[in-house]
């Protein structure tokens, strides 16, 4: 195969204007699913037999459990593009999915706690995957600290990406801890070889609202990372134009 | 042979070097003495593979210096700002530990480099952080031509040096010279070598 | 005098160049191991002592020192270094620079590290642990130590590129640590009642594994980008 | 504009210019934070959970991370100033040199200091202290950080001045932490416990007016001599 | 008007200064232009009060300066080897800072500091950091003539600095001691000051 796709929609000028062109196509399905998505779940579908209504926080937790894993690796995968291809715009993408992932974990762990609270009658318990995914965002916040801690960009963007690569290793613990440590968590019930083990009334508007969030996700990522790409692209002659055509 | 071809250099917000060409043959000299903050130092670390120039390249022998690095660096002394000494090892056991990195030096060698830049008279235990500024320079000058590189890059090498000491690095790069060696200097005086050998160049806007 | 040195006997320069300033200065590693002493007898001192709740505590004391202690002695990893100028000349020796950091990771366990591991027995017992665990509870240390000062080079390279890069250090390490605690931490506890702790053990040593692979990469790739 | 300065104006200077530099670099008065959770999240982890064990532990488990988060940072207090000269130009200020250092460290306590008082309430109702202790653990913990970063001043003064002598932060600070450390987790355990902490509460306090007036004198003296 | 009364002055094993005898009235400048560690630092350091001298005093206006420490050091401007900047805050906020503890100085005058030594360019937010040697050494030297101190003691200042540099130093110096300052410089190039004003001093052996 030709890896010209992969160079040029590495060059800034490309990314820039791709990227502002798909923004909308993510933008407006974000909002109709997360709306459509959560109001079905929240309203529509059916009480759970054994936890009533506690249980519908899930169609906000899952979602953001997923997307924090997944913006986890989006970023790490960025980062090391950025790194070994020396791409700026694997950097900028990676810089730009930070703030987006440790939203996701933080109402990970917060939706996490709110649920914990009637299901294990504790708001916090000591159990691996809250742990690991805590440790998730201690990498997220960690990666953003040392980025404001270099002023230089370029190097900014390279220490931060070691980091995120290093990090990449607690995901799999993450996904996996239910399955290696006997845990009070939920072991997959969605994501599983002989599917999922949900009732579909349940399972659809968890898969709306989670199309939703992932919708949110990239366009969030998309207008960050732009922004992103104009900071490096210092006097670079394409921006005048790419800046005066947009307005 | 040391070739720079059409280099574009950025610090921060700051275009430094805009499309810089030069070329430096065995047994040449060329003395930087551009003005403050035009990007000496800079230049030096992007030859040395500190930084990484936005455009342009460096080539040592004909061949990139990104490709072949650990071979281009065998062949490179860089000095910079900073001293890069032990500050709690003495003068000796500095230079011991800096050559036995790269190719070993004896014992004797050693204490001759010290002799040759006029260090013979400091106790052996001195810690070098009881040494002078002029006097930790002068290490390091010991310490660069222990290494004896083919390419050396320093960094104001006469700062805090006496007049003598001066005289010591000129007969040091001398020697380096007729040897078929290269040397890039930025300064703010002069050095006195050889003039047939050494370029000045007074500033980045001209070409050298 | 122009035959190039070879990577182990550069790797070797560097060991002993550390040894002999570590010699000079034996501050920089008696500083951890009285840390590490002191925090642990901090705790019957925090707590009304009550051996059997000791007893029970030691794992955690022991870990959660044993982790205080290597951080602290981790910041002066490569800062001096990088502050002087040495890692530059490193970087420029053409040695592969990942050998270099290695043998100064090496060294620095040596000298914090192993210490550490060698009096935390000592200080187990002092918190009621059995004398018959202390071989079990000194494996355990040891692997968890050289994992510990691995993963404590990934940081101390990531912060070079900040001043007082302690600061973000061990936000950006205890993360990576805590799997080697957790495993390190049941293993001791296991030992300590006297129960078999090879599940945990053979995690940890995986971990060592792991950090010994990845680490020095790691490292390097991070001192590499703060020279610039 | 040659008006002479008063000391209190120094004073206010010197404090500006360090928050200025933390607001910087937020990165080295969040640190200690992150570091001080991760430490209370570590013991959790090292012991098998069960909140009535940890309640037992949360004391000593706050206030080791305590001392040890402000020791981490306290390294930090002088060192970056000598080394660029900073403390020079202080002692040739004109200006009271005590005056100018207590400065410093009262900078360093608001920014490590009091954030580690505030957060560490919360740490003690993740280790299961009862939500009512929360006033009671936070004025002790409040105290308690105060003196340990005047004596925390005097360490890092004397390792400035002795250059071989790196074990001195620990093994002076330390030690002369310890009583603040014994009452601080006297008294938390007592709030926790839900009993009155008074008694160890004044010796704290005591301990916090003792510090004041002692360890900025003696850590001006400390870092005058490191300055020859 | 400082005295330097048969000064002795030991550095570990070394007698460096032996009855070192000196004044300085008002108006002058005397450069040290000793070999390498032959003792200008630690002369400039023992005047400054960092070091304390095995026998022999330094009067200031006739007072030992171990006497009435802070009144002298209010007199003194010192800059050493090391710039003492901040390297995270920007040229101006050093400067504010360092004048804040002695003589406020309004922004207005700290931005003509800037402009005398040739920093007019920089980037307001720029961090000290991301300067070079040179600029770096400027700034410390705008801050050494915005304390207005009435001595000056300067080891090796001209460091790092370019041509115009060493001239901005030199025309800073004169307009020192024309207003009836006074300064005592480190150099190893003696600096072109007026030189009815100025006295140069080559080595601790013969008397100044
Ligand atoms: C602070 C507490 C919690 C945290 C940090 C947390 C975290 C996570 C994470 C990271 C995932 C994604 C796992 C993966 O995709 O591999 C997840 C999934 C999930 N969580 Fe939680 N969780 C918490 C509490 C809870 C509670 C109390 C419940 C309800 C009993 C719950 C139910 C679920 C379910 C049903 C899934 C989907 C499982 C699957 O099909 O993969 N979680 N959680
Ligand atoms: N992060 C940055 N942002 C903006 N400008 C920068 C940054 N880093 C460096 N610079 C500028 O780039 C130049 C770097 O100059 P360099 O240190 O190479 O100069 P130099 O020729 O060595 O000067 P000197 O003679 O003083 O040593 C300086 O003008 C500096 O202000
Ligand atoms: N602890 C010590 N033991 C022995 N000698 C020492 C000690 N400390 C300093 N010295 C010597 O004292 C002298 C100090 O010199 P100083 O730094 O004052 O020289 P200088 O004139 O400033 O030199 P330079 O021109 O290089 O700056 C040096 O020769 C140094 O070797
Ligand atoms: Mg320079
Ligand atoms: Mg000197």
């Amino acid at each position: 195969m030709s890896w010209a796709w992969f160079h040029r929609f590495g060059s800034p000028p490309y990314f820039y204007r791709v990227a502002g062109i798909l923004v909308p196509w993510f933008a407006w399905p974000a909002a109709i699913l997360i709306f459509v998505g959560l109001t079905w779940g929240l309203v529509i579908a059916p009480p759970d037999r054994l936890q009533s209504d506690a249980y519908r926080i899930i169609f906000v937790h899952v979602p953001n459990s997923w997307l924090s894993l997944m913006s986890y690796s989006a970023m790490a995968i960025a980062a090391a593009v950025g790194l070994i291809w020396r791409i700026k715009v694997g950097h900028a993408v990676a810089a730009a999915i930070a703030p987006a992932g440790a939203t996701f974990t933080a109402v990970s762990l917060l939706t996490g706690m709110l649920w914990g609270q009637p299901m294990w009658g504790t708001y916090w318990a000591w159990d691996p995957r809250i742990v690991f995914e805590l440790i998730m965002l201690f990498f997220f916040l960690g990666y953003i600290a040392l980025r404001n801690a270099i002023d230089d960009v370029s190097r900014a963007d390279r220490s931060s990406a070691v980091l995120a690569i290093v990090g990449a290793v607690n995901v799999p613990i993450v996904h996996y801890s239910v399955i290696w440590w006997n845990s009070l968590h939920q072991a997959p019930s969605v994501l599983r070889v002989n599917g999922p083990s949900m009732p579909l009334a349940m399972l659809a508007p968890l898969l709306v609202s989670f199309l939703g969030f992932t919708c949110y996700f990239f366009a969030v990522m998309l207008v960050r990372a732009r922004a992103e790409v104009l900071r490096r692209e210092r006097g670079g002659d394409w921006i005048r134009e790419a800046v005066a055509g947009s307005t | 042979m040391l070739e720079l071809s059409d280099l574009h250099l950025w610090r921060g917000d700051r275009h430094l070097l805009r499309g810089l060409n030069l070329t430096l043959a065995p047994g040449q000299v060329l003395q930087l003495l551009w003005p403050n903050g035009t990007g000496k130092t800079s230049l030096l670390r992007t030859i040395a593979g500190f930084m990484h120039p936005e455009a342009g390249q460096v080539r040592w022998k004909g061949q990139d210096i990104t490709a072949g690095r650990d071979a281009f660096h065998l062949d490179l002394a860089y000095l910079g700002h900073e001293p890069a000494l032990k500050a709690d090892l003495s003068a000796a056991e500095n230079l011991r530990f800096a050559t036995g990195m790269r190719n070993g030096a004896s014992i004797p060698q050693i204490h001759d480099a010290l002799l040759q830049v006029g260090l013979s008279g400091l106790r052996s235990d001195q810690p070098v952080r009881s040494l002078s500024a002029g006097q930790q320079r002068r290490v390091a000058l010991a310490r660069v031509f222990l290494w004896d590189a083919n390419l050396w890059l320093l960094d104001e090498p006469a700062a805090n040096l006496d007049a003598s000491g001066q005289q010591i690095l000129c007969d040091l790069l001398d020697r380096h010279l007729g040897g078929g060696g290269m040397a890039l200097i930025a300064a703010h005086q002069a050095l006195a070598v050889d003039s047939s050998l050494c370029r000045l160049w007074r500033s980045p806007a001209e070409q050298p | 005098m122009t035959l190039r040195r070879s990577a182990t006997q550069a790797a070797g320069a560097v060991m002993r160049r550390d040894l002999l300033l570590a010699f000079r200065r034996p501050g920089d590693w008696l500083q951890p191991l009285a840390f590490f002493l002191i925090v642990t007898l901090l705790f019957p001192l925090a707590l009304d002592p009550e051996l059997g709740r000791l007893r029970q505590l030691a794992p955690a004391a022991l870990w959660v020192a044993l982790m205080l202690a290597s951080m602290l002695a981790l910041d002066f990893l490569f800062r001096e270094d990088a502050q002087d100028g040495t890692l530059e000349q490193f970087a420029l020796s053409g040695q592969p620079f990942a050998a270099l950091l290695l043998a100064k990771t090496a060294t620095h366990w040596i000298l914090t590290g192993l210490p550490l591991a060698m009096v935390a027995p000592l200080a187990a017992v002092s918190l009621g642990a059995p004398a018959s665990s202390i071989p079990m509870v000194l494996v355990t240390l040891l692997l968890g130590s050289v994992s510990l000062s691995l993963i404590g080079a990934i940081g101390a390279g990531l912060t070079l590129g900040v001043r007082r890069g302690g600061a973000l250090l061990s936000l950006l390490v205890l993360p990576l640590a805590i799997p080697t605690l957790v495993f390190g931490a049941r293993a001791t506890q296991l030992a300590i009642m006297g129960e078999s702790a090879e599940g945990p053990l053979y995690l940890l040593a995986a971990l060592v594994v792991l950090g010994l692979t990845l680490a020095p990469l790691a490292a390097a790739a991070a001192v590499r980008i703060s020279l610039e």
